[in-house]
């Protein structure tokens, strides 16, 4: 057991897996001689070589489009996009091919391949180095959209990633890439791919939220000693309905948090599943603390990003409802 | 030559011309059979079968075929059976993908014979990553992308042969150039001749007449050469004409003056059949037994493969991911 | 009047536009000399040349990104992407582009472009023919996403399109291209947007829909005189709440119906809208009529399609629900 | 040359020196000020100093630039109020984008220099369109398009080359290339020289000594002469070094040995100075005033724009749209 952070903790984890599996290959912009723009990949390629860390030219979609020729040549790419907002000149490999090659082929083509990329604000980077773009993946079947909320579950995910047999989108929220440190078990564990994790317990509230805003939600319930649930997701797609129902019948009152966009986000379909199969266990209206229907500003970041005091609005809001 | 090359050669030869022939009488077929109502869609080979077929002789079985919607004679020549072809088109219980995709779109992964998409040039960055596990992995063998001209103006064509020539990769990127893209003629898609955009990326650039098989075979093989032996990757400009309309759902007469018909000068078949009787290596008897026999084979594979139901509906939601989702099981449970 | 398809109905709308505004300039993919995949554009190169109707390379992002920079010099220009499918390499420019052109640049530079195209199932396309991706649309604020259901609507909806002066996607259902006739008012009307238009009245259920499957839900609630409003949201990016919400509280039973998978798609959004704003007139759970969360298969194509049998056994499971 | 030209060219090029000082004053200023935290990022120009002032001379007032983030001196020599560079820089209340983009993410209408975004090339297709509009438009404008070497390998670079060649546009494309795409130097990044590549798209290609101001003008000029008379784009390859890290944010001890140092034989403003001193243009004197006075504009706007306050809050949520969604108004009730 060692303290670690986020980067650390992914940085380890992929050495580890690389020891022991030669057909695990990096690549990416900037992550060999440089080690990656957020130190990610850092050292890895002094160790393994620049035919496993591979520094590309500047091109998303070669990148993705490489990585699926390699996973369905017997390879387990790591595909790294230096920004999540820099992903979408690759959507039609990501959507169009990756998605879809099981599936188009009868089953006798797969693409293990995991797809590493930070997403979200935090770190002052404006319109385009803040997008939490989770939903445009969660709405590909095909896809499967993992993100971690701490460094022991980024560790544990990633392993379960690279093993998973279909294209992983791993998304890194930024924000937490050095804000917290915590204890990392050492070796092989795992943590499994669709299924949540609730952070801590209560009656009267149920927090459904992930990646980056699990902290924060965290924080804010010790904080105002709100007796809720908080559901970490985790997976994205395909999401834990189970967990989230049990918790629902349980509280009928849910708060859903999220950077990324209100409209047509991830907020909605967690909202709309509750809806379909526990409306009569809601207490008051499914809320949804969210990044607002605007890109992503810089100076006035701070009011973009939910915070403590957006949260406690709506549990209050929950709480006080009829 | 020797006696034993020569004999070689005429039984590689023949071999080709049959499948040439094959190709031919399959693709008449399935237009015919599509204007009948029983075949959905197909977009015809004919103009490009010595290209293909060329290229498919300087293959060997271990080397991958990264294809696009028009290669069947590539396909047959290589010895995809035809059945698979049909089974495809008809999207039937025995498509090895179920009738999920469109006709047109096959795959056979027994001879390395990637899965077709529809978005054009897509496969070409995928193709990169392909060639690179050969290289990393050590298998020897060659990566071949075929694509047609259009396709040079994607972004997928841009990173694959920037890509493929930084990494130096065993890859053969055939552009099958048949001067149309749908109604688009090749002088509006682009001002430079094919082959030389090979040059903006540091690669070899040939260009070929591709209704000159064995010259078509002779360049693709020096390409394929290159590459097993670690000397990178080549752009082939493979010229041809697209003698049929683009696809079934296509009128050509709308945009397009001049033609190529069947049986005259530029057709490859005719051109092949010169070619091969020049050698001496068939006559008039033995083109009409080949055509004759082709007829047969194509007729009784179309009625069989006919016969052959659709798949079970379920099976339109298989598959998806190794393990499936709630969300699916319980969508399916809706529909079915 | 005169009786049209859709298909004659967008093409003369063009034509009446283009003639009375020089600055409108067309482009994409064989729309010019062979008028366009599906006719749309049928004859308008002819009349207005090929600097007006222009024949494109064949590459999604260029078409997209070109029409940009003709919108920010003050041209109107209405990009086609042949399929909707072959969309996702210009989703860059759709996303990062044209969607924040406006706010980043504190409303310097306006992006009023109309991308036409055509979208959804029903010819038998298979996976890369048939796709329905509004829900990628809809979660980017920039973008008004815009459907009609009927050749009638589809001038007046993009009569309304060109003049709006932020960039319109403009989704055109590709099965009813053909499918219907109707009369079609000649001369200039518009259809106005963010106004959806409530298609059928009733008193028990609503149904929420779009684009290609208004007919069919109009079809089978008359066919089964169902006794319920019917809301075509016309658009779909920002969407009508208030006419959603009028409805809801008047019946209290909601079907949303749509083509594209339902994880994450807009059906999530209009549930969860409904939820925070009418849980209390909700009389039973919201339904979700839409297409499995799986690719979209060829020759099985009925199968993947919402259909009067799935519409029906959704009413009747909310009428039937307490 | 005659006197009155003679003196033409002199107070020309003094300006257009006083420009490369006042950059690189003003470079040297906001480096600072970052790593005293008072700038939040930044990506310095360091380098490419003359090759966008030689750029810039050689356009008129209604000529379009569509340039990228390292753009400063290129916009204080057109006429941006450096101001306007700070503002943008501190995100405040006087920027004309409200602080919503990052750094160096530029805009000034005014100028016609179009709004900066980050996905790198993003512009190019755009700027083809833009020059689309000239021509249809008949203005007589031309479009210039800057963009680093590293841009060359994306999808946008590929499509808007091909675009601006087959329609034959008023566009000119300048490659500032400084050697490096973060860590990764131009020779990984592509095997073909940057110059090359337009031969692929049948456009004109040239290299230029991008250090050298008035090779780059003269090149860029008969550049846009061309282009205004209708004979089409031309790919400029200007060769400079990035002098400086790639941004504020980046180590380049970690990727790079060869290193240009100001003052240096290849630090472009000493090529600058040399050159103007051969001409007879410029003396010591002349050059220790200009800087003097060059620190002292820029400290004083500096300290200027760094008074001035955020924008208001609510600002970060205005035009979306022309008309703002109740989805966004009801949001920012619950923010504000
Ligand atoms: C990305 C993309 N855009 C548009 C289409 C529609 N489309 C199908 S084939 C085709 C023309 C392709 O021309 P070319 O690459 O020359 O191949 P050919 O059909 O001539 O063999 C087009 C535009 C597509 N399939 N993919
Ligand atoms: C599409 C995209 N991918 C990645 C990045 C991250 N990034 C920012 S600048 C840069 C390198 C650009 O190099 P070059 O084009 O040579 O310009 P230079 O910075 O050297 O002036 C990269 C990879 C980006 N901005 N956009
Ligand atoms: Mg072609
Ligand atoms: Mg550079």
């Amino acid at each position: 057991m060692t303290e670690m952070n986020m980067v650390q903790a992914i940085n380890g984890t992929l050495d580890m897996a690389m020891a022991k599996d030669s057909s695990i290959i990096l690549l990416g912009e900037d992550i060999g001689v440089d080690g990656g723009v957020f130190r990610v990949t850092d050292g890895l390629q002094k160790k393994y070589g620049a035919e496993r860390v591979i520094d590309t030219p500047l091109v998303e979609l070669g990148i993705v489009g490489m990585a699926i020729g390699m996973a369905l040549s017997g390879l387990k790419p790591i595909p790294e996009i230096q920004f999540q907002d820099f992903i979408f000149t690759a959507m039609d490999q990501i959507i169009n091919q990756a998605a879809k090659i099981r599936y188009r082929s009868g089953g006798e083509y797969t693409v293990p391949m995991v797809l590493r990329t930070p997403y979200g604000g935090g770190i002052r980077g404006g319109i385009y180095h803040s997008q939490s773009g989770e939903a445009y993946f969660a709405h590909t079947a095909g896809l499967t959209v993992v993100t971690p909320s701490n460094p022991s579950d980024a560790k544990g995910l990633l392993l379960s990633s690279i093993d998973y047999g279909d294209p992983v989108i791993f998304l890194e929220p930024k924000k937490l890439y050095r804000s917290m440190k915590m204890e990392v078990k050492e070796g092989d564990y795992r943590v499994p791919l669709r299924k949540a994790a609730v952070v801590r317990e209560g009656d009267e509230v149920t927090a459904i939220t992930y990646g980056s805003m699990v902290p924060l939600v965290k924080s804010t319930f010790e904080k105002n000693n709100v007796n809720g649930d908080i559901i970490d997701l985790r997976t994205i797609l395909p999401m834990d309905i189970e967990a989230i129902v049990h918790s629902v019948e349980k509280t009928g009152r849910v708060v859903i948090v999220h950077e990324a966009p209100r409209t047509a986000g991830m907020g909605a379909e967690i909202s709309a599943a509750i809806t379909e199969r526990a409306l009569e266990s809601l207490l008051a209206p499914i809320l949804r603390v969210t990044g607002p229907d605007s890109p992503f500003p810089y100076r006035l970041e701070e009011y973009y990003m939910p915070n403590e005091n957006r949260i406690m609005k709506a549990v209050n809001k929950l709480m006080e409802y009829r | 030559m020797p006696e034993v090359e020569k004999s070689e050669e005429k039984s590689r030869l023949i071999k080709a011309y049959t499948a040439v022939i094959l190709s031919r009488t399959l693709d008449r077929k399935i237009v015919t059979s599509q204007r009948q109502g029983r075949v959905g869609f197909y977009t015809p080979t004919m103009g490009q079968e010595t290209l293909q077929i060329g290229a498919s002789m300087a293959l060997e079985a271990k080397d991958l075929i990264y294809g696009y919607y028009r290669d069947v004679p590539f396909m047959l020549h290589r010895g995809v059976p035809m059945e698979n072809i049909i089974n495809q088109i008809m999207g039937n219980r025995d498509d090895s993908a179920l009738g999920r995709q469109m006709p047109s779109h096959y795959s056979d992964k027994k001879r390395n014979f990637m899965s077709v998409q529809s978005p054009v040039a897509a496969h070409l960055p995928v193709a990169v990553g392909a060639a690179y596990a050969q290289k990393y992995r050590k298998t020897g063998a060659v990566v071949i992308a075929t694509f047609g001209e259009g396709s040079t103006s994607t972004p997928d064509f841009h990173a694959a042969m920037n890509m493929a020539a930084v990494f130096n990769l065993p890859l053969v990127f055939l552009c099958e150039n048949n001067g149309w893209a749908i109604s688009l003629p090749v002088e509006k898609q682009t001002i430079a001749e094919i082959w030389t955009k090979a040059a903006a990326y540091g690669m070899r650039g040939l260009r070929v007449n591709g209704n000159d098989m064995l010259e078509t075979y002779e360049v693709v093989k020096e390409a394929v050469k290159r590459a097993r032996e670690g000397k990178g990757p080549t752009l082939i400009d493979a010229i041809s004409f697209r003698m049929g309309p683009h696809s079934t759902s296509d009128d050509p007469t709308k945009y397009r003056t001049e033609t190529v018909d069947e049986g005259s000068d530029r057709d490859p078949v005719v051109v092949t059949e010169k070619l091969l009787k020049a050698k001496g290596f068939i006559d008039d008897k033995l083109v009409e037994s080949i055509k004759t026999k082709a007829q047969k084979i194509v007729d009784e594979k179309f009625e069989e493969c006919a016969k052959i139901p659709a798949p079970d509906p379920k099976t339109a939601f298989e598959g998806v991911y190794a393990e499936t989702t709630w969300m699916l099981e319980e969508e399916v449970r809706d529909i079915l």
